[in-house]
């Protein structure tokens, strides 16, 4: 006996196999990223107040950078549309629109992860500074003339880093203050304030990394986690494009089907963004 | 009926408690009639129709309903042992808390690897200042030695502390490392030591002796160790080692 | 079909043939097979080795609980020179290993031995024949789910062999205790306690999607939901507690992964205080939140324990009374209700962690509730009994046992359900012995009872009645004699995961005798294992042949397969036309109507 | 191009031509969406509650549009939809819970910045 139920749907449930099996994935994916959620407003009601410079609720919102992330809002969009449409041309037996419809929701998706890594950076060069004086600071820093940074591998300071290496003082460029929402913009401080901290200063010194703070924390792993769909998804979807793309002449139907599930797939991780964006960037 | 003795409880040493035993010595009987009855019928149909005493089995088996009558009581029991019992004691423990006009005295406990501390307000009532930057194995509170509040507090560290005898007890439970578990099993009392929080306990000790206290919280390798100890006395000999324990002072602990 | 005589393997080999233009090598064959069958038997071997390490480790906590601090004769100069000094010196196991070989006891016996027994194992070889199916639904995912859980088990078992040790924190690895209990190596046995368990959860995830789909679509012509052997009905739900419970724990294993690993503190509150000094990391986290999210799926976990073996038990109950199951639908309905009730009592694990009294009542009721068709599935079992004709054979000896054995389990969960009498019996030796009396003699048990029954199916051989009835009289004895006295410990109060028995404390000294009883008993037990092992392995070779493929006189379609069944199991596709249990029907030629005997 | 492509084509042509539009529309919607919830978000409610609540509302309409069209819910078998039900109860179960959980406690407990009691 051969396994029914590949290509056809059964006809009890109207479906085959490869359709349950994803959506039975994509019930447990559900769970998965909402237990995220759950810890995610778990850790931030539950934040203390006074631990995040110059905000009152501990929870250092804000600090993402919102047009990037519309923009790759964006990105996910149309990479989602053009994976229906590509699942449509072959419907319609277009074989040569569906791959070019597969190409740009591919390079969607690089796009995405080349800008998402972008952000990345941004992050891990950007330093929290509090001083034992009780003045707490965002901003970049130089160390002995070097902007450390997430491409020179291991070389993010934190003050106990700064102790080992026996840095005695660090060039910190201050972020001009920025409005938060319902605060007055307040022009007369000034833009960048650059000053030269000797370490012995310094109470806390770190960059934008998970270790710092809880919510960096949750904000880089669920995006991590998202970034990994995003780029196992690509992977699956090129396989269609190109090599795996033979089954179209053989079994057209189940290549059909494959492309259906795949999509369905991608969609999901676009259903996930959809969420985090408005969570981690705005709110 | 003497449930302490029924089920093998250790003495019991607390107002509270004699209600908590009641309601383990219902259960247990209820469990008990059930396993009963079910073994009972079980070795009755393994000897009525095993294959010798039964060559035919029966199509249709049991016809009567007795069995549903049977789920439906266990049912309404566990409703009854819910709602009447457990429900309000819970109630009790944790939402009905000592006022002032019961006059309790309140302790606070902090759990560490792999001991128990205990901290009181001193005579003058006020509670010492604390905070993170005092934090050192001499003075677990992190009592704030500038602080006139925390001079007369009354801090035992790693070692035994004394409660009177019919007085309620309050005792709130925080941890500065790992989970523990503050267990008093001669009081009935059991609450996690969980760190970042506070979290309150209450009885009223009616019996004066030395208590153990247990870690029920696995907590590092010497969590077998982690015994503690408390005296309940009369509240003329509390008041003596209060006093006593107070001019030492908190500072005890500051050097 | 059914009741034909052996077909040849020769016969079976040529059907094979239709479909297969290649034999398959040895490698594709035995190893790295896409056949359920083949599957379902490496995930049974792996998963009984993992069962006798994991009682190993129990017996060597069980020798020290029975002399504390004294040195293990013989196995402990081996220890210490596998695992050194700092695990056992002199030949005296130290704190931290007795807490290693807690934990692994509790992780292996839990996601390594009993899951991949009762689901891998069993719900593999039985549920695509049970429905009719020739295979799974993905052959493929079916073979990668077997080796992320072998891949999950190699990763678990390596941890105790680097420095500092296996994970030491408890199976349930409580934050903030599994973040520091080793903080003198960056990666430790905790770290690779977390990846095998992302592994094993991997695993589960696609056995679970696997099934589900397996049993919604493969089901054969005729086999409506209401015609599936209880067994299968229980795989289903199986399924969904693993697809849906399994998530949260993968996400909190990430995140504690990353607390050890990269310094972020998502379970770790602000200011802990750890050796007298401040800890360097930014705080803000929730040790509840591990517990939570552990919990949600630790709950749905234990019914994955037990509802596999429960409908083992059906099927053997069923077979052996000679009579239908007593109320099938309110079974299947009962375990419904189990599968959905699971997933919302979890925090009656954490009653004492602090809950007010809202929410406690919620958790409290809804555990109350999830005893009752727990209790219907029991006394529907129980009403099976009445008017069979029962046949005392060692799977059926096994199937009987379960049951009291479960009810003891089970009665003993409602005072621990009770969130006033938990406040006393929490974290005692009470609660290991509720749960040891559901899982060892009750699951293990139900599991016992479906090897002997379908070891024939898979080899075409009996095991040895009179071994097997051995092993059953030796274990039910001393399972008695291991878990009955911990309910007199629980109840003194003794606490578990004590290195030394509880002798630190005055208050258990009336129990501290029972330890070594408990101990022997559990050497008794260790020493009735032997002859399954004997018969086990002897019977693969010369066990009595079977003389039909049908030798239980079995209704349900797995029967109806050669013996052992070919690759695509049926050779015929099978139509079923009546319920699973359809045992001496009135009128009927024989005492018992197949699924696929027409008419 | 074998025969069973041209059964495959036959099949469903009209009706997937006909969804194209569809598609666009829902595109152009999530876009819409995405510019709507980032102009709130400048915009500053007076409470916070009203601005996750607004955000989370559009954030639903758009997962509702995606799921719905792109990944063909609306006119999904039962099955998919008893799975999905399922699902969205224990998730709503789990976050309600978890966060239930984590406030109701014992009178007079407290959370501290500092790890004393
Ligand atoms: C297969 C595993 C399994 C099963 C089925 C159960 C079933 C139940 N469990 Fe258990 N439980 C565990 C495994 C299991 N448990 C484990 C592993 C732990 C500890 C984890 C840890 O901390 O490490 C635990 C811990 C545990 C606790 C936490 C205790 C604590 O830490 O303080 C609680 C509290 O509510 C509880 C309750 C229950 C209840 C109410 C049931 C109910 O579902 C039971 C319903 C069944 C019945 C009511 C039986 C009905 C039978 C009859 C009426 C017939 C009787 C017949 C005869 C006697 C012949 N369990
Ligand atoms: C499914 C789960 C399961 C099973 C089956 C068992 C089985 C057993 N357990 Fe365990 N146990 C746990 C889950 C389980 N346990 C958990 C979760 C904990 C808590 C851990 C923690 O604190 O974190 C625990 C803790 C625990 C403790 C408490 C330790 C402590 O708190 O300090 C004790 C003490 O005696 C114990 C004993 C036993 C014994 C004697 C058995 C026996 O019943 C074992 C019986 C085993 C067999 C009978 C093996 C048969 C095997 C074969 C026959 C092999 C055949 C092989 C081939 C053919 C190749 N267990
Ligand atoms: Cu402290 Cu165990
Ligand atoms: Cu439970």
């Amino acid at each position: 006996m051969e396994i029914p139920y590949t290509v056809k749907p059964r006809p009890d449930t109207g479906l085959y196999n490869a359709k349950v099996g994803i959506w039975l994935f994509l019930a447990s994916e559900v769970i998965l990223f909402g237990a995220l959620f759950s810890a995610y407003i778990l850790l931030r009601v539950g934040a203390l107040d006074g631990v995040w410079p110059n905000i009152k609720n501990a929870w250092p919102h804000g600090l993402l950078n919102i047009p990037i992330g519309t923009f790759n809002t964006a990105v996910l969009i149309t990479s989602s549309v053009t994976v229906v449409f590509a699942w449509a041309a072959l419907k319609m037996n277009n074989f040569a629109r569906f791959r070019i419809c597969m190409v740009i929701t591919i390079v969607c998706a690089l796009g995405f992860l080349c800008i998402k890594s972008f952000e990345y950076n941004e992050k891990f060069t950007h330093y929290e500074l509090r001083l034992k004086s009780g003045k707490a600071y965002t901003g970049h820093i130089e160390v002995n003339g070097k902007h450390p940074g997430f491409w020179d591998f291991g070389s993010i300071y934190n003050l106990a880093r700064l102790e080992t290496d026996k840095v005695e003082k660090v060039k910190f460029t201050a972020d001009p203050p920025k409005a938060k929402p319902g605060e007055k913009h307040d022009e007369s401080t000034p833009k960048h304030e650059v000053m030269e901290v000797a370490t012995s200063d310094i109470a806390h010194l770190d960059a934008f990394i998970p270790r710092n703070h809880t919510f960096f924390a949750i904000y880089f792993l669920i995006t991590a986690l998202h970034g990994f769909h995003v780029l196992g998804g690509a992977l699956v979807l090129a396989w269609f494009t190109f090599p795996g793309s033979k089954m179209w002449l053989t079994e057209p139907e189940r290549f059909i089907n494959r492309i259906e599930v795949g999509g369905l797939f991608w969609h999901f991780v676009d259903l996930v963004w959809i969420f985090l964006f408005p969570i981690l960037y705005l709110l | 009926m003497n449930w302490i003795k029924i089920l093998g409880l250790p003495e019991l040493a607390s107002e509270h408690g004699k209600a908590l035993d009641e309601l383990t010595g219902y259960v247990h009987l209820l469990m008990l009639i059930l396993f009963i009855g079910w073994v009972g019928y079980f070795i009755m149909v393994l000897l009525k129709f095993n294959r010798k005493s039964n060559p035919k089995a029966d199509y249709v088996g049991v016809k009567s309903h007795l069995n549903t009558y049977l789920e439906v009581g266990v049912a309404v029991v566990e409703g009854v042992l819910l709602i009447g019992f457990a429900i309000p004691l819970w109630a009790k423990a944790v939402d009905y808390f000592p006022t002032a006009a019961d006059n309790p005295i309140e302790v606070h406990i902090m759990a560490q690897q792999f001991a128990w501390n205990a901290h009181f307000a001193g005579p003058d009532g006020k509670w010492g200042k604390q905070d993170i930057q005092f934090a050192a194995a001499t003075n677990p509170f992190g009592l704030d030695p500038n602080d006139a509040d925390a001079k007369d507090d009354v801090v035992c560290l790693k070692e035994e502390f004394l409660v009177p005898v019919n007085r309620h007890v309050i005792c709130k439970i925080g941890s500065m490392d790992v989970i523990h578990c503050f267990k008093l099993p001669a009081m009935r009392v059991t609450q996690d030591a969980v760190p970042g929080l506070s979290i309150p306990v209450h009885f009223k000790p009616t019996i004066t002796n030395t208590y153990e206290i247990y870690c029920a919280q696995l907590c590092g390798n010497l969590h077998s160790g982690m015994k503690g100890s408390f005296k309940v006395v009369s509240q003329s000999e509390y008041d003596t080692w209060y006093a006593a324990k107070s001019k030492a002072g908190g500072g005890a602990g500051f050097e | 079909m059914a009741n034909a005589k052996t077909t040849s393997h020769g016969t079976s080999a040529d059907q094979a043939h239709d479909h297969h233009h290649y034999e398959p090598g040895f490698w594709s064959k035995y190893i790295f097979s896409t056949d359920h069958k083949v599957i379902g038997i490496q995930y049974g071997i792996t998963a009984l080795v993992f069962l006798l390490f994991g009682f190993i480790l129990m017996l060597l906590m069980r020798q020290q609980l029975a002399k504390p601090n004294q040195p293990i004769p013989v196995i402990g100069p081996i220890l210490e020179k596998v695992l050194g000094t700092d695990m056992v010196n002199s030949g005296v196991m130290q704190a931290d290993l007795y807490n290693a070989f807690g934990a692994m006891h509790g992780t292996i016996m839990v996601f390594l031995a009993i899951v991949p027994l009762a689901f891998g194992a069993f719900g593999n070889f039985v549920t695509p024949l049970q429905i009719g199916a020739p295979d799974m639904a993905f052959p493929r995912l079916n073979m990668a789910s077997y080796w992320f859980y072998f891949l999950g088990g190699v990763v678990m078992l390596s941890s105790f062999f680097i420095p500092g040790g296996a994970a030491k924190s408890g199976w349930t690895s409580y934050s903030p205790l599994a973040s520091i209990a080793d903080m003198a190596h960056w990666v430790d046995g905790q770290t690779l306690w977390l990846i095998g368990m992302v592994l094993l959860i991997s695993s589960s995830l696609l056995g679970a999607v696997n099934f589900i789909t397996t049993i919604i679509q493969l089901r054969a012509r005729g086999m409506s939901w209401m015609r599936l052997p209880f067994f299968v009905w229980a795989q289903l739900v199986t399924g969904f507690l693993l697809l849906l419970a399994f998530p949260p724990l993968e996400a909190a294993g990430i995140m504690q992964l990353v607390d050890n690993l990269f310094g972020t503190s998502f379970f770790l509150p602000t200011g802990l205080v750890v050796n007298g000094s401040q800890l360097p990391v930014s705080g803000g986290g929730s040790p509840l939140l591990w517990q939570h999210l552990f919990w949600f799926l630790g709950h749905p976990e234990v019914y994955v324990l037990i509802l596999p073996a429960m409908g083992i038990v059906c099927e053997i109950i069923a077979n052996n009374t000679r009579k239908p199951i007593w109320g099938y639908r309110s079974l299947v309905y009962s375990v419904l209700c189990v599968g959905f009730l699971s997933f919302i009592v979890w925090a009656h694990h954490m009653y004492l962690t602090g809950m007010g009294t809202k929410i406690s009542t919620f958790f409290q009721t809804t555990t109350m509730m999830i005893s009752i068709p727990s209790v219907i599935i029991l006394t529907a079992l129980f009403i099976s009994l009445w008017g069979g004709s029962i046949r005392m054979n060692t799977p059926m000896l096994f199937a009987l046992a379960f049951l009291p054995m479960f009810g003891i389990g089970g009665l003993t969960g409602l005072p621990l359900g009770l969130n006033a009498t938990d406040i006393y019996l929490h974290d005692s030796y009470y609660v290991i012995g509720h749960f040891h009396y559901v899982v060892a003699p009750g699951t293990i048990f139900g599991l016992f009872a479906g090897i002997y029954y379908w070891f024939p199916k898979a080899t075409g051989r009996f095991m040895n009645e009179t071994l097997g009835k051995i092993h059953f009289w030796g274990s039910l004895l001393f399972m008695n004699l291991v878990f009955a006295p911990m309910f007199i410990q629980g109840m003194k109060g003794m606490s578990r995961r004590m290195y030394d028995g509880g002798a630190t404390y005055a208050g258990n000294a009336s129990v501290l005798g029972l330890n070594t009883f408990i101990s022997h008993a559990a050497i008794g037990l260790a020493v009735f294992q032997i002859p399954f092992i004997i018969n086990f392995f002897m019977s693969i070779r010369s066990g009595k042949k079977i003389s039909s493929d049908n030798p239980w006189e079995a209704t349900t379609l797995e029967w109806s397969t050669p013996t052992p069944p070919p690759h695509g199991n049926f050779i015929k596709e099978p139509v079923v036309y009546r319920g699973p249990y359809e045992y001496s029907v009135p009128g009927a030629a024989k005492d018992f109507s197949p699924q696929d005997q027409q008419a | 191009m074998s025969h069973s492509t041209q059964h495959a084509a036959q099949h469903g042509h009209d009706d997937v031509a006909s969804h194209l539009p569809t598609y666009w529309k829902v595109f152009w919607a999530l876009i819409a969406g995405t510019v709507i919830t980032v102009a709130l978000y400048s915009i500053h409610f007076e409470s916070v509650a009203i601005t996750i609540a607004i955000a989370m509302f559009v954030a639903s309409i758009k997962a509702f549009l995606v799921a719905g069209y792109f990944m063909h819910l609306l006119s999904e078998k039962k099955m998919i939809y008893g799975i999905l039900a399922a699902t969205v109860f224990f998730l709503i179960g789990l976050m309600a819970l978890t966060i239930w959980g984590s406030y109701d406690q014992p009178n007079h407990t407290e959370r501290k910045t500092l790890y004393v009691p």
